[in-house]
């Protein structure tokens, strides 16, 4: 893209720069806008399973205009601060967790070329950054100097990092399969029928992706596992003393990394951008017939991704207004006692399955020859040896 | 065991301290001595034909007639009493004791009465004497915790005693 | 879980000990209950619950006002069951003047009181879910229970404070057709039950946070006075329907219905869709007390469907209630119903003259409150709303 | 001339520098631990710009989204009250900064003095990033095969390209001595006796 | 030489080891300075840092005019020893720092004085 506008005589720094700002605005467009459905959805959700009918006054039949209503009342509520907060980490924090919930975005690849920041190590950035949004959340409890914000920011600190574990590990099992980090490349690996996706590349895989479910929901902090906001003991944990905008950002940064975790979830089990049924090679809509196909291509795959996240937020949505809320204690030993051994077992049995069955169920692109791609070097023997 | 029995084992008992006794009208009560109350409450709870294990609630009432008009025409003294609804579970009856306690201790306006607490033995007891002790203004000794429980803590006075006036404001806020 | 002695209450950091305020308007304790806990770090080592905040003195009001006067304040004592609080002063009064009311009367209280009960236990399980963090079934508790205050509302007029049964039988009949509206709801409620028990009982996280919880062994239970649900989920088989005065038993006298209590490590089964005890659940713990609310709404339906027929059956007069200023024979009169919350005493104190000496209100929630300190010491600071929660009180009639 | 490299290096390296001397600056130890993770993620910005892309990642999530985390939950129990702002006499501010001032110029002299190191070594046009840069030879160099230096001719350094298998698995072992020793350290330890005197007294909080 | 000068300059290595000593130097004088256990291990911490950005500058091939001069992989790998030795080696202190509260009361150092003389 960049490089396309360098064309037109723009100055090289201007190009870069203009192609950066613009990426980054659409992003939190996108996110922006994923936020506002997905809070007029829950609701709208949670009113069909409690048979109810949901926000249908502000406009028109389906109270879609509830978001921007809200939005608009979040901004002209007034701020509040505690007299004895620490006032500037107060303001801080929550724009630390929402730029660490938007900074995921930047890796994430909505289709094959899609992606803002094409890195190598994407699925390692996406973790590394995920976990810093727990900082938010400490120097809010922090920050609002009272007995129950710190409560809650610190459960929720030592779930969202203890979660951590068994999360990365999920995530590895995919990526130890497909054999890179970088996403595009794990997104390509899985075109084609529906069977190609990596969740059915065996049993064990298909396990991970539930334990990678429940790792995901337990550090976004929703449903089952969402201590910090336990009303019932913790009044509203961390968020007690927030209101009006800061309020709707944290609201926000947890809409973002709860769309963000779905969205990996897609790419790494459910073949990204790749729709069960190939309809886009069906069609013909391939960069190999002409540019503009290929395009239209590539934006089926993005719906196909959006579809995908969508999926993964509802389903969160589901889980929420059905189960009840697990105590500090159980949510500690789930994660020690079942999900980081269940999630290193499936870790080996999926290795044991790549080593007897390299292409998995169905032969395709296996992970070694995807590698073959790659420069000469890498197929090479211990050193000492002497080359001939 | 019928009311009657009930009372004849305690009389052979505890003899002196068993005052008067009712069995033919709707709840068969007895009086005892308010000295003779907690070893009285041990025997009923501990003796295995007795069994008294749930006590169901204390009550004050307050026998005072405060018109001196109306204040001829009772035909008992001022005084307080203190009602026990006792039953038990395994062998299937109920009796109601009895304490009558004088209105102030020894004569004294103020001085609450005296009775010895059966917290120990029915650790219901422990939220029952505290509410008596509020509204009716008894003091139970031995009680581990005797505060106002349904009245705030500075509260003056024991609203169910029949001579009692409503302050005119409580901390600036009028209650009358 | 076991409970941890408090004087060897394990600390890993010298966190001083935190006095936290739980209340009294705080969202899971139900009303203006107010809680001092001492915590270390997640353990609470004492709660001390504070009452007194919706005290109205009932009983004081009671000294000047004729007895049918005063059942709209048995209304407000335990505002979730109406019905029973008045069952409970008029039948007091009734014994006091030895006063027989008509069966038709009888059967119309009988299934007045159970539709009540049904209610009560409704908002119960629904509140609790909502302590344990499930919104969901709150709603569908909420949405059977609108249809029993309908029914009400027919009936008396009101929908939470009814004054419909007074001293001498009811105020007024049945309206026509009401029989089948409540029968239609029933058949509804009995769908119903399974989808409340698949949402909460058998729930693996709910069966999580309430096993175990909170156990309450029936020698405590019975030495603080426990009564109804909290007892009986403690595996005492206690209930003033079944073993109460004969005053009380004769309203139930030709009524079949089970006592709810696990007697020998089972429940009287008389349905096989009751989902099973869970193996975590000890007996005497907020799991069982919830489960005995439950399946005690199963034996309500019963007793309603028996006195409709009943009622249908006889054709006598109603009962009409005492006059205002009748005399109250000198003496003193106590009697206990079984109320939904537990066993609801009242006690008469007359002269001789209209007005009552003294009355007093024993409240079944007042002593199920007294246990909270009890079991609760040891236990989880997330703990403390699903114990409070199962013991089911609600502050009016504590209060009073 | 300005160019990109420049101007992100800056935007990079004036916060690490800032908040660092803002950690030593402040007084207060929970300030102390924010301007420390917001120098630290400054430097996992340095590392992306200086190609070590992998390295930038690790000391995101395990430095910043580990250690640190770690040293938050330290400093959240231990600040209690007066501890959170412990001042320091002047006579050692005057010291401590004396000291540091001469150990800094001595350290600049040196490196601002080697000529290799200066800019006007460094080639015009940086070498582009060759395509299918990926972390593999990095992964592959931990486990003893030296994937970069192949085209290694001198004998007695390519001999010295064993890789870095052994020190991988110390400290692997390592890890797990510290793990088990540092949660042995600070285990909850079961206190005999009444934990508080107020136990024992009546429970009758004040308003 | 003035020092807007070398602003303007590509960047080179030297910009990297200047903030690498910058790292350094505050890490030593918060170890020096500060009265909390916890404040002298993030001096720790950023004496450790200090070390890290010289490797990776060393490292990088884009820093020097001949990338052949460059420590290649050899940086970067011993980067990635020190962050994971640096999360051991403060697990440990802290676990020591919490000891040392539980049995001073305070986290102040100069509390720690039974050993003088």
């Amino acid at each position: 893209m960049a490089d396309y506008l360098v064309q037109f005589g723009l100055p090289v720094w201007l190009a870069y720069g203009g192609v950066a700002l613009m990426q980054c605005l659409i992003l939190l467009t996108i996110m922006m806008f994923a936020a506002a459905t997905f809070t007029w959805m829950e609701r709208k959700v949670s009113g069909r399973i409690q048979d109810r009918l949901g926000p249908t006054r502000v406009g028109g039949r389906f109270g879609w205009l509830q978001s921007p209503a809200d939005g608009i009342k979040l901004l002209c509520k007034e701020d509040l601060m505690p007299a004895q907060a620490d006032k500037i980490l107060f303001r801080l924090a929550p724009y630390i967790s929402f730029c660490a919930s938007f900074c995921v975005f930047l890796a994430l690849p909505f289709s094959n070329g899609w992606v803002a920041q094409q890195l190598n190590v994407a699925a390692f950035f996406i973790l590394a950054i995920a976990g810093l949004e727990v900082f938010g959340v400490i120097t809010a409890g922090y920050a609002s100097a009272s007995k129950w914000s710190l409560y809650g920011a610190m459960r929720e600190a030592a779930q969202v990092v203890s979660y951590e574990v068994p999360f990365g590990i999920c995530v590895l099992i995919p990526v130890m399969v497909a054999g890179t980090l970088d996403l595009v490349a794990i997104g390509n690996m899985q075109q084609g029928w529906g069977i190609n996706w990596m969740i059915f590349h065996s049993p064990f895989m298909f396990v991970t992706f539930f334990i990678y479910l429940t790792c995901a929901v337990a550090s976004t902090n929703r449903a089952p596992f969402d201590l910090a906001e336990a009303e019932s003991e913790l009044v509203a944990g961390f968020l007690t003393e927030y209101s009006g905008f800061r309020w709707s950002v944290f609201f926000m940064a947890e809409y973002g990394s709860m769309t963000a975790v779905s969205g990996l979830a897609a790419i790494l089990f459910l073949g990204g951008w790749h729709g069960p049924i190939p309809i886009a090679d069906l069609l013909g809509l391939t960069y190999s017939n002409h540019a503009i196909l290929g395009w239209f291509g590539e934006l089926l795959g993005a719906c196909n991704f959006l579809f995908k996240a969508f999926l993964g937020v509802t389903f969160m949505m589901w889980l929420r207004w059905t189960l009840p809320r697990l105590r500090i204690d159980q949510v500690m030993t789930t994660c020690l006692k079942y999900c980081i051994p269940l999630a290193a077992a499936m870790f080996v049995g999926v290795m044991l399955w790549t080593y007897a069955l390299p292409g998995g169920i169905l032969p395709r692109k296996t992970p070694m020859a995807a590698v073959a791609e790659a420069p000469a070097w890498t197929t090479v023997e211990t050193p000492g040896g002497d080359r001939p | 065991m019928n009311a009657t029995e009930i009372i004849d084992r305690l009389k052979q008992r505890f003899g002196d301290r068993i005052l008067r006794s009712d069995t033919d009208c709707l709840d068969p009560w007895l009086e005892i001595a308010a000295d003779g109350l907690h070893e009285i409450c041990r025997f009923l709870r501990d003796d295995p034909d007795m069994r008294f294990d749930y006590l169901h609630c204390v009550s004050g009432v307050d026998y005072v007639e405060p018109d001196p008009k109306k204040a001829k025409k009772t035909d008992w003294q001022p005084h307080l009493e203190l009602l026990y609804h006792l039953s038990s579970m395994q062998h299937r009856h109920r009796i109601v004791l009895r304490v009558v306690l004088p209105r102030w201790r020894d004569g004294v306006h103020g001085r609450l009465p005296e009775v010895s607490s059966v917290a120990d033995l029915w650790p219901t007891a422990n939220w029952h004497e505290r509410e008596v002790y509020d509204l009716c203004g008894v003091a139970f000794a031995g009680h581990p915790d005797l505060r106002r429980i349904l009245c705030p803590e500075d509260w003056v006075g024991h609203p169910l005693r029949k001579d009692y006036e409503t302050p005119q404001e409580y901390h600036g806020i009028r209650v009358k | 879980m076991e409970r941890v002695d408090p004087e060897l209450v394990e600390f890993d950091v010298r966190t001083d000990e935190m006095l936290i305020n739980m209340g009294p308007q705080h969202p899971s304790t139900h009303g203006v209950l107010r809680l001092v806990l001492r915590t270390d770090g997640e353990v609470v080592t004492d709660v001390v619950p504070h009452i007194g905040y919706l005290h109205r003195c009932a009983e004081k009001i009671g000294e000047k006002i004729s007895p049918r006067q005063w059942i709209p304040y048995t209304d407000r004592m335990d505002y979730l069951a109406g019905m029973n609080m008045n069952l409970g002063w008029a039948m007091t009064v009734e014994k006091l003047m030895d006063l027989e009311i008509p069966d038709r009367a009888r059967h119309v209280r009988v299934m007045v009181c159970e539709l009540n009960r049904i209610a009560s236990h409704l908002v119960a399980a629904g509140t609790y879910g909502l302590d344990l963090g499930s919104f969901t079934p709150f709603l569908y508790c909420f949405r059977e229970r609108e249809k029993i205050l309908d029914l009400f509302e027919e009936v008396c007029g009101a929908r939470l404070t009814y004054s419909f049964i007074t001293m001498g039988g009811v105020t007024g009949d049945l309206p026509p057709g009401w029989l089948d509206r409540c029968e239609r709801f029933l058949r509804e409620f009995e769908e119903v039950i399974p989808e409340l028990h698949a949402v909460l009982t058998s729930n693996e996280i709910f069966v999580r946070r309430t096993a175990g919880v909170g156990v309450l062994t029936p020698e405590t239970a019975i030495a603080y006075g426990c009564s109804g649900p909290v007892l009986r989920g403690s595996g005492v088989k206690w209930d003033l329907r079944r073993d109460g005065e004969p005053r009380v038993t004769r309203m139930y006298e030709d009524y079949d219905f089970e006592i709810i209590a696990q007697h020998e490590g089972s429940y009287p089964q008389d349905r096989d869709d009751y989902p099973p005890v869970p193996p975590e659940a000890v007996l005497g713990d907020s799991w069982h007390r919830f489960y005995v609310r439950m399946i005690e709404c199963v034996q309500s339906i019963r007793l309603i469907r028996q006195a409709m027929a009943k009622y249908q059956g006889c054709d006598g007069p109603i009962g009409e209630p005492i006059k205002l200023t009748q005399k109250l024979p000198k003496g003193e009169a106590y009697l206990e119903t079984e109320a939904p919350k537990g066993q609801m005493g009242f006690m008469v104190v007359s002269d001789g003259t209209a007005i009552p000496w003294r009355v007093r209100a024993r409240s079944s929630c007042f002593c199920n409150l007294s246990v909270t300190s009890e079991i609760c010491r040891g236990c989880l600071l997330a703990d403390i709303p699903a114990i409070v929660g199962s013991l089911d009180i609600v502050l009016g009639e504590i209060d009073r | 001339m300005i160019n990109w490299h420049t101007l992100f290096f800056l935007l990079f390296a004036v916060p690490t520098c800032l908040f660092a001397v803002a950690v030593v600056a402040s007084a207060n130890v929970v300030r102390m631990a924010m301007c420390l993770i917001a120098s630290l993620a400054a430097v996992a910005g340095l590392y992306f710009l200086a190609g070590a892309d992998f390295v930038g990642a690790m000391q995101l999530m395990i430095y910043v989204g580990g250690t640190l985390v770690l040293l938050v939950f330290g400093v959240m129990l231990t600040v209690q009250g007066p501890s959170v702002s412990l001042k320091i006499s002047s006579a050692n501010w005057l010291m401590a900064g004396l000291a540091g001032g001469a150990l800094l110029i001595v350290l600049l002299s040196a490196v601002v003095g080697i000529e290799a190191w200066t800019s006007k070594a460094v080639a015009e046009t940086a070498p582009a990033v060759e395509a299918g840069h990926t972390v593999a030879p990095l992964g592959m160099g931990l486990l003893g095969i030296r994937v970069d230096q192949l085209s290694q001719q001198d004998p007695t350094l390519r001999r010295g390209m064993s890789g870095y298998l052994l020190p991988f698995e110390i400290v692997s072992v390592h890890l797990l001595v510290v793990l088990i020793g540092a949660a042995h350290l600070a285990r909850a330890k079961r206190r005999r006796t009444a934990s508080t005197p107020a136990t024992t007294a009546p429970l009758n909080p004040e308003p | 030489m003035s020092f807007l000068s070398f602003l303007s300059q590509p960047v080179s290595l030297s910009h990297y080891l200047i903030v690498g000593a910058v790292l350094f130097v505050c890490g030593i004088v918060c170890m020096a300075t500060k009265r909390n256990a916890i404040g002298v291990l993030m001096g720790v911490e950023l004496v450790l840092n200090g070390a890290a950005v010289n490797f990776v500058a060393f490292s990088s091939p884009f820093l020097r005019a001949d990338s052949q001069l460059s420590l290649g992989l050899d940086g970067h790998l011993i980067t990635l020893f020190i962050i994971v030795l640096a999360a051991a080696e403060a697990a440990v202190a802290l676990a020591i720092a919490l000891c040392y509260y539980n049995t001073h009361a305070t986290i102040d150092v100069d509390e720690g004085d039974e050993l003088k003389g």
